[in-house]
């Protein structure tokens, strides 16, 4: 028996430029136990219909425009604030996507459990504070928080991304709520981290028999997880059905399409590498003061970010750099590239000496040696067209005169896969995907020999991913580029690298040829880390899921 | 299509709610407030009729009630409502009236003054008062460390001056004797006639000696003998709380020699350096006078037919000093064509509007008795003549003059006036600078001005307070002027004189060549200009603007009638 | 690397053009920026022109006539001293805006340089940097005026540099912060990874994204400079008769408000005029040089 | 945080030293002495005067022994109010001042937080622009205008408040409290509605709104705490200009407090109190905006735990 129905719903964003078609004619039930997902890229409309359930969107602008949506006989859509209160309160429960933001920093993470219960809007139900304790105490334990009595007092920061969202898991389920949506609840995870939290939301689901609607953009966490599959795009539903039948017998165009961007398997280009060390690293550490702890003797303790890293990349290679949040990968390759300064150790490029180089002294490597970065909206000026973007570093370095910029930068432009027209644009008019084309054209702009990427495709989506990935490959072939391409997803990494490295607490813990590593990891880190990433093929993701 | 995962926030329909609690804090902080200030609905005047309490707005904060220390008005009046001398005077006519002395004799050649000194007059604390308090009151008032700005109001005495300025060193040769307790001879130098008028200048007031000791060294300033509970006065009133820049309050002296005839219980002094406050104050009924009246103010009183306005001639002159060492100013002609070409009826009618009266002379009017020439009226077309002669005919070629004053609005307003009226009927170009009032004073005495602003009030009455001012070399002259025979006249001829008009004669022919070089513009005679509340009784406005704080009385219950002041 | 002197000017010249034309294009779409920037314009064509088109002089006097009324002859009355008020506003407008907009303009660049350094470098020169804005801040003004004026004389560049010196203090603050907050941000890493001198990236990257704040600052710092500047004729330094500003004309206003209302209201009509425009305008202008803020 | 702040403290000590210093010459070489006065002084007269307040000895001896008595806490006698130490006269007005600013500071926040609060829940409608706009005029309303006209309305023409005085009527606070407190209020409703239109764009009170809190409790409990940061690190300066800043409205309703004797000390040219009330309100400043950093520490729990860890 369905306990949402939801039909022909309809949310419409009315801005100052026009009517936004958010989410346009969308239908679908949920049954009391089962678990539906909704798949869709960003901006499909998949989390507007959920927060539209809730009453969670702003308006204005959001204004649902038709529509019903029947939760145990009462459309929500309609229902008074009260009404609504009460389901926030007793029926449906959010998980959100980021830990980190969804959880207010400045209180307790137990004020926030109980807040729920304290602050019921049935009168009757509000239950005293240290009742409203014991009952977190013992969901915190069950969600498996070490600890969870002293834990309870503890701020959002005091606690790891994993655990924060087993908070978040705990928070949503206090209410005993018979639907639970969760939105993305391991995007912002590592993999390993995003199995666990998998697997518990898993077992929650059959202990409190919750009904769940999991939003993900990702078809490998959602194979393994789901009993029903929406597709969205654009605001529409593409494809509904059961899990198997979405994965294995899909007529949809657009499905088909987004599992055959999901990255896997072996690079499929012919390696180019030449028997010359372009960069060579030795016994490079960078540490940080830690100004979280105490002073000792005068001095804080050292984060040991990079430690003691020594590596080669040969021309024309493509390096991979594997690891988690906190393994000291980015700054590994910003002290590679003399943008963060090094406690000890060499960085030659070439021939000749990067270390204690001044920053005059640097000015002309810079242009040989480049870096993209992993979000395209924090790393273009708000304020740069394009044009400016581009033009800059070429007039900088004297690689374009006023004559031939306009030519170099309409080239460029070509080369990144950006229409000329869009010269005069600002970043924010551009997609995530168009964005990082402007930070890659950015990057070869100087007509560097080694270009540091780190994460470039992580905050994109699947299909936009295969196609930026494919833009470097050919520009590393087209431009004859040695390349670090830092990344926390193996499948990226193992379909663009060369030789891999795998990164843990700044120390690399093993390295190899790509397809050796995968066919035979050795350590057991790396081992944990391979079996973690999930697959797009419900039956493998199930069976995977099973053995960990 | 953008849809920041940020922007998903429902705001709030129950806004009310929400401000309600916060208002609710508000609320409350704003009826405590409130609540305190539902005590009374009575107001000063009204609370002070009943309770004989006098609410007086003083002008500013008093530097010292030091009498030997002190300078201003404002110190004025509350050290002669807790001191007295030995003689006081009329609050109206201004005539000599017995006060700690009940009687006196003059000897014949006017040098020798014998005072009598009443034998229940007594200091607050009970101590007796005799006629040694003076001698050692003036021992002490002429010692140069104690930094006696008024020290030269005792330099009539005989050998006065000289003991101040170190020639003789000891004191029994200064012209002041105890002949007993209460008999005190007084010798002058030369024949004073305004000398009974000094005793009642607050430089030559007594003081006790035991509690100026009590607290340091006779000539050390700066001792805290002057402070509430240790001050010893013999005044009408004694001081009984002094709070910085908030009040001061002098309570009824039980001890007074007349205290059964003071009527005041208590009055209370409020600086008040903002006159636009002060009227405020005034009309929300909580003075019950002021120390002066916005100068825009007076026409609203005055049409009004307010009966709490009073304006009354005032013993002082506002007027242009002129740099005489300015090379275009060092012809007399400009100077008197500058003169001439100031409208002082317009500008007193419609500048400053307190009934001041137009200046044509450096002395005011009517000082006992002294009628100053006036000769130099309002005349354009002679001062155009005059600078033509001057070899600027139709101010052609007349180089920018600067007139310099102090930073104050009403000063600025006359400046204005004159600038205009220079422009028009001179037509020479005049800018305006103003200075901050330590600089202007910086500049002033240093010679580094052109025209600048200027005003003297009478310490006492008589024409010589105004003319000893522009002395060669005078500390007070500051124009650069100088002539030797107006120096002999005002120090060794009028001095001299035998009869009160030939003296007054002397001082005319002294005056009329001050006035023929014109090394100064008279401009006007100032008024004093208050708001009494009709309660206030016994007031009389004088020359001096001096009240009488021990016959002063309030009635907040007689008819209100209509005051008329002139 | 020859070139580079070159290819620099040609950058300021480019960035010169796109963000601002962009900003104007947005602006022209903003009407109610478009009405402060109207008003303001029509106060600077009338403080211009007011030699020519001024109905009265301003120092002519009819101290018989005095303060009066609105009335057809004056219609905005006349001061005690029998001076066409309307004259006189125009003349004040004169001194008020350029003072406003030049000392501001002062303040603003002092500001800015001082804040934007010591907020990119940090560590020890801004500390020291900082403290030298503490003990600025300490320091009694009214003394440092008066020796301003005694050791200068009486100038009115003196008056810019005056209110300049007390208003930068802020901006520098708030362009601080803010320069703080920018100088992790990935697009300033990355014009670093450029090779772009760090001047160049205070110039390009930096400045630019702090002008939000510093308009919004800019238009509220415009009027209380002219009332400053009031403060500061009053000591002396500024502007001397019968020369007049708003200020002056409001601070005379406040005196006899109760008698001569008119002297109040139309000199403050004057001023809360430009500082709605100015507001208004001053909101267009940081929303159109947000280039994110168009298509919301 | 006890470090920090002593921390802070220490390297408030140069500071002020180069503020004394700076002040000690700047007024000195200002033209005019303390006892120039409007009657010619004479030169006896002065000698005396100078030689007791030690004005005849060379600068930097008189600079130096002014630095051992700062050190002491002996700001030194007053030039002008004879018989009045500087430290004693500080202390008279303290107490005032104090009161005024800490008044002022409760409408500012008042009004200030709410008027801020009101306007970010529903911006850009009515309910936004009208608290916004008079912000708008509260900053830019100079108080030499607002006190008088609301001393003629409430006190002159409704006669519901006296029009002068500190503590001598009842009610005689109210006045002044809102003249000075209102431009600070205006600062702080701009401030706090920035901070809340930024708080209520976070997840966290997206979170909380899901979790069925009502509105009242999501602003209170959970936007507040983050949206009045900005408001937090206002106070620092805002209660050092409050102090510093009260003269005009301290002269409007003839308080004693500190502001009148500052302006009176410069007029005055007495030194001794020009640079105590300098170094007076150099160390107000510096600790207030201490406290008012520590406060923002404290709101900020993440923040709170860094600085406890440095200890």
């Amino acid at each position: 028996m369905a306990i949402l129905e939801v039909k022909g719903l309809k949310v419409y964003f009315h801005t100052r430029n026009g009517v936004v078609k958010a989410v346009d004619d969308v239908s679908f039930s949920v049954d009391s136990g089962e678990t539906l997902a909704i798949v869709g890229e960003s901006g499909s409309g998949k989390s507007v219909t959920c927060y539209s359930l809730l009453d969670l969107l702003p308006k204005p602008p959001a204004r649902i425009e038709g529509g019903t949506a029947f939760f145990d006989g009462e459309d929500l859509l309609t229902c008074s604030p009260d009404r609504m209160r009460h389901h926030r309160c007793n029926d449906i429960a959010v998980i959100f996507q980021d830990p980190m933001t969804s959880l207010n920093p400045f209180l307790t993470i137990g004020e926030q459990l109980i807040e729920p219960l304290i602050y019921h809007p049935d009168k009757s139900l509000i239950q005293s504070r240290s009742k409203a304790r014991e009952r977190a105490i013992q969901l915190l334990d069950e969600v498996g928080i070490i600890d969870p009595d002293s834990r309870f007092d503890c701020y959002p920061h005091e606690f790891s991304g994993g655990m924060r969202q087993r908070v978040m898991i705990a928070m949503a389920l206090i209410t005993k709520p018979r639907l639970l949506i969760c939105d993305e609840p391991t995007t912002a995870l590592d993999v390993t981290i995003q199995a666990q939290i998998l697997k518990l939301i898993k077992k929650l689901q059959q202990t409190h028999e919750v009904a769940v609607i999991f939003i993900s953009h990702d078809l490998g966490v959602v194979a393994g997880i789901a009993d029903k599959v929406l597709v969205m795009c654009e605001g529409t539903i593409r494809e509904t059905g059961n899990t198997d039948s979405i994965f294995y017998r899909s007529q949809n165009e657009y499905t088909k399409k987004l599992l055959a961007a999901i990255p896997s398997g072996p690079k499929k280009l012919e390696s180019r590498v030449k028997p010359e060390n372009l960069i060579r690293v030795s016994h490079l550490k960078t540490h940080f003061n830690d100004y979280s702890k105490q002073k000792i003797d005068g001095k804080y303790s050292q984060i040991k970010a990079v430690d003691d890293v020594s590596l080669n990349i040969s021309r024309g290679e493509i390096l991979g750099l594997v690891g988690e949040s906190g393994s000291g990968k980015s700054t590994l390759g910003r002290s590679i590239l003399q943008l963060v300064p090094n406690t000890a150790g060499i960085v030659n490029f070439g021939a000749d000496q990067l270390t204690g180089l001044s920053p005059r002294q640097l000015v002309p490597w810079r242009r040989r040696m480049q870096m993209i970065f992993q979000d395209p909206y924090a790393s273009l000026n708000p304020r740069m067209t394009v044009y400016e973007t581009l033009s800059e570093p070429l007039l900088y370095h004297g690689l374009a005169n006023r004559e031939n910029v306009l030519s170099k930068v309409s080239e460029l432009m070509d080369e990144v896969g950006l229409a000329r027209g869009h010269m005069r644009k600002y970043p924010h008019e551009f997609s995530g995907g168009q964005r990082q084309r402007i930070a890659i054209g950015r990057a070869i702009a100087t007509k560097p020999e080694f270009i540091i990427a780190d994460e470039p495709v992580s905050a994109l989506d699947v299909t936009i991913q295969a196609q930026i990935l494919d833009l470097i490959l050919d520009l590393v072939e087209s431009h004859n580029l040695t390349m670090m391409f830092i990344s926390h997803d193996l499948s990226v990494v193992r379909y663009i690298s060369d030789r891999v490295m795998i990164l843990h607490q700044g120390v690399i813990v093993e390295e190899g040829k790509t397809e050796e590593l995968w066919a035979n990891p050795q350590d057991p880190y790396t081992q944990n880390l391979l079996r973690s990433i999930p697959i797009a093929d419900p039956i493998l993701e199930r069976a995977r899921i099973e053995n960990i | 299509m953008r849809y920041s995962h940020n922007v998903y926030l429902r705001f709030s329909d129950s806004v009310k709610l929400t401000s309600s609690t916060l208002f609710k804090g508000i609320a409350l902080f704003g009826l405590l407030m409130v609540l305190t200030s539902c005590g009374t609905s009575e107001n000063n005047v009204a609370t002070g009729n009943r309770t004989g309490t006098l609410h007086w707005g003083n002008g500013t904060e008093p530097q010292s009630l030091d009498p030997q220390i002190a300078t201003g008005v404002p110190e004025h009046h509350i050290i002669s409502s807790v001191m007295e001398g030995l003689v006081g005077k009329d609050r109206k006519t201004l005539m000599p009236i017995p006060a700690v002395a009940e009687s006196w004799e003059v000897s014949d050649d006017l040098k020798v003054y014998t005072f009598h000194i009443r034998k229940n007059a007594l200091w607050s604390n009970g101590d007796s008062h005799t006629a040694h308090d003076y001698v050692w009151s003036w021992w002490r008032a002429l010692q140069p460390a104690l930094g006696n700005l008024y020290a030269y109001m005792l330099f009539p005495i005989d050998n006065a001056q000289q003991y101040y300025e170190g020639e003789i060193e000891n004191f029994d040769q200064v012209g002041v004797k105890a002949l007993d307790d209460y008999t005190l001879q007084i010798t002058l130098g030369n024949p004073t006639p305004y000398f009974l008028q000094l005793l009642d200048h607050y430089s030559l007031f007594p003081v006790h000696q035991t509690t100026i000791e009590k607290f340091g060294a006779a000539d050390e300033r700066g001792t805290r003998w002057t402070y509430e509970g240790n001050l010893v006065g013999n005044g009408p009133f004694s001081l009984s709380d002094w709070k910085i820049n908030r009040r001061i309050v002098v309570e009824k002296n039980p001890l007074y020699w007349d205290a059964e005839n003071v009527k005041l219980n208590r009055i209370i002094f409020y600086p008040t350096e903002n006159v636009t406050t002060e009227e405020r104050m005034f009309r929300a009924g909580q003075l019950h006078v002021t120390n002066d009246i916005p100068a825009d103010k007076i026409d609203v009183y005055r049409t009004q037919k307010n009966p709490a306005l009073h304006l009354a001639p005032y013993l002082g002159v506002y007027f242009y000093r002129v740099n005489i060492n300015t090379p275009h100013l060092s012809d007399r002609r400009v100077r008197r064509a500058l003169a001439m070409s100031i409208d002082r009826e317009s500008l007193t009618r419609n500048i400053v509007k307190a009934g001041e009266t137009p200046a044509y002379a450096i002395t005011p009017p009517g000082t006992i008795g002294y009628q100053p020439p006036q000769e130099l009226g309002f005349d354009p077309e002679g001062a155009k003549q005059l600078l033509a002669d001057a070899g600027y005919p139709n101010g052609d070629g007349f180089p920018a003059t600067e007139i310099l004053y102090n930073t104050n609005e009403a000063h600025k307003k006359i400046a204005v006036a004159i600038q205009q009226m220079w422009k028009k009927h001179l037509n020479i170009d005049i800018q305006l600078l103003n200075q901050e009032w330590k600089v202007y004073l910086a500049s002033e005495s240093a010679g580094q001005y052109q025209v600048s602003r200027a005003g003297w009030i009478g310490d006492y009455v008589d024409p010589n307070n105004f003319l000893d001012m522009f002395l060669c070399g005078g500390g007070n002259n500051r124009t650069g002027w100088c002539n030797e025979e107006y120096d002999r006249l005002i120090l060794e001829v009028a001095p001299a004189m035998k009869s009160h008009k030939e003296r007054l004669a002397i001082f005319a022919k002294a005056e009329k060549m001050l006035l023929d070089d014109m090394p100064v513009l008279p401009i006007y005679i100032y008024a004093s200009k208050r708001l009494i509340d009709p309660s206030v009784k016994n007031y009389d406005s004088n020359l001096l603007d001096q009240a009488s704080y021990k016959d002063i009385y309030l009635d907040g219950e007689s008819p209100v009638t209509m005051q008329v002041d002139k | 690397m020859k070139q580079d002197s070159l290819s620099q000017s040609e950058i300021i010249e480019e960035d010169g053009s796109s963000l601002w034309n962009d900003a104007w294009i947005k602006l022209s779409k903003n009407y109610l920026a478009l009405a402060g920037l109207g008003i303001l314009i029509l106060l600077c064509v009338v403080s211009l022109l007011t030699p020519w088109i001024a109905p009265y002089s301003y120092e002519q006097q009819n101290l018989d006539l005095g303060a009066t009324a609105p009335s057809l002859q004056h219609w905005l009355g006349t001061d005690i001293f029998g001076r066409d008020m309307l004259t006189r506003i125009m003349y004040g407008g004169r001194v008020s805006l350029m003072v406003g907009f030049i000392a501001t303009a002062v303040a603003l660049v002092i500001g800015i340089l001082w804040g934007a350094i010591a907020g990119f470098y940090g560590g020890r020169l801004d500390a020291v940097m900082m403290r030298i804005v503490d003990i600025l801040y300490a320091l009694p003004f009214m003394i440092f005026i008066v020796l301003l004026m005694v050791v200068f004389g009486r100038n009115i560049l003196l008056l810019f540099l005056a209110i300049g010196a007390v208003e930068w203090l802020t901006m520098a603050r708030i362009v601080r912060g803010q320069v703080m907050s920018l100088r992790n941000q990935e697009f300033v890493e990355a014009a670093y990874s450029l090779g772009l001198s760090q001047w160049t990236i205070i110039r390009r990257h930096i400045i630019p994204n702090t002008l939000g704040p510093v308009i919004v600052y800019t238009t509220l710092t415009i009027p209380s400079v002219m009332l400053l500047e009031a403060f500061l004729s009053f000591l002396g330094l500024g502007i001397q008769p019968p020369e007049s500003s708003w200020g002056l004309l409001i601070n005379y206003g406040v005196e006899t408000m109760e008698e001569y209302p008119w002297l109040l209201i139309f000199p403050g009509v004057a001023l809360s005029l430009t500082l709605f425009a100015l507001n208004f305008l001053g909101d267009g202008l940081r929303d159109a040089l947000d280039p994110r803020t168009s298509k919301d | 945080m006890f470090r920090f702040a002593l921390g802070r403290l220490f390297q408030a000590v140069p500071v002020l030293l180069v503020v004394i210093t700076v002040t000690f010459f700047l007024v000195h070489s200002a033209p005019g002495g303390p006892f120039d006065a409007d009657k010619a002084v004479p030169p006896e007269v002065l000698k005396a005067l100078e030689a007791q307040y030690n004005l005849d000895q060379p600068m930097w001896q008189q600079y130096l022994s002014y630095l051992g008595d700062v050190v002491q806490g002996d700001l030194g006698p007053s030039f002008k109010y004879s018989g009045r130490t500087v430290n004693e006269l500080i202390g008279a007005g303290l107490p005032t001042t104090a009161e005024l600013a800490f008044y002022a500071m409760l409408v500012a926040l008042g009004v200030g937080i709410t008027a801020g609060v009101t306007a970010s829940m529903r911006p850009n409608t009515m309910q936004d622009y009208i608290p916004m706009s008079a912000a708008m005029i509260g900053i830019c309303m100079p108080s030499f205008l607002l006190g008088p006209l609301l001393v003629l309305i409430f006190g002159i023409h409704l006669e519901w408040l006296p029009v002068s005085g500190w503590g001598d009527i009842p009610g005689d606070k109210i006045l002044p409290s809102i003249t000075l407190g209102t431009a600070y209020a205006a600062y702080i409703a701009r401030l706090s509605r920035g901070g809340m239109l930024e708080v209520l764009t976070q997840d966290y009170i997206r979170t909380a709104r899901a979790k069925g809190l009502s509105e009242p409790v999501v602003i209170a409990k959970h936007a507040l705490r983050g949206g009045l940061i900005p408001v937090v690190s206002f106070l620092g300066p805002a209660f050092a200009g409050l102090l510093g800043g009260s003269f005009v409205v301290e002269t409007i309703f003839q308080i004693p407090g500190l502001g009148r004797f500052y302006v009176q000390a410069a007029f005055n040219r007495d030194y001794t109190l020009i640079l105590g009330m300098t170094v007076f309100f150099s160390t107000l400043i510096i600790i207030f905006n201490l406290l008012s950093d520590m406060l923002a520490i404290w709101l900020n729990p993440k923040l709170r735990q860094e600085i406890r860890g440095s200890n």
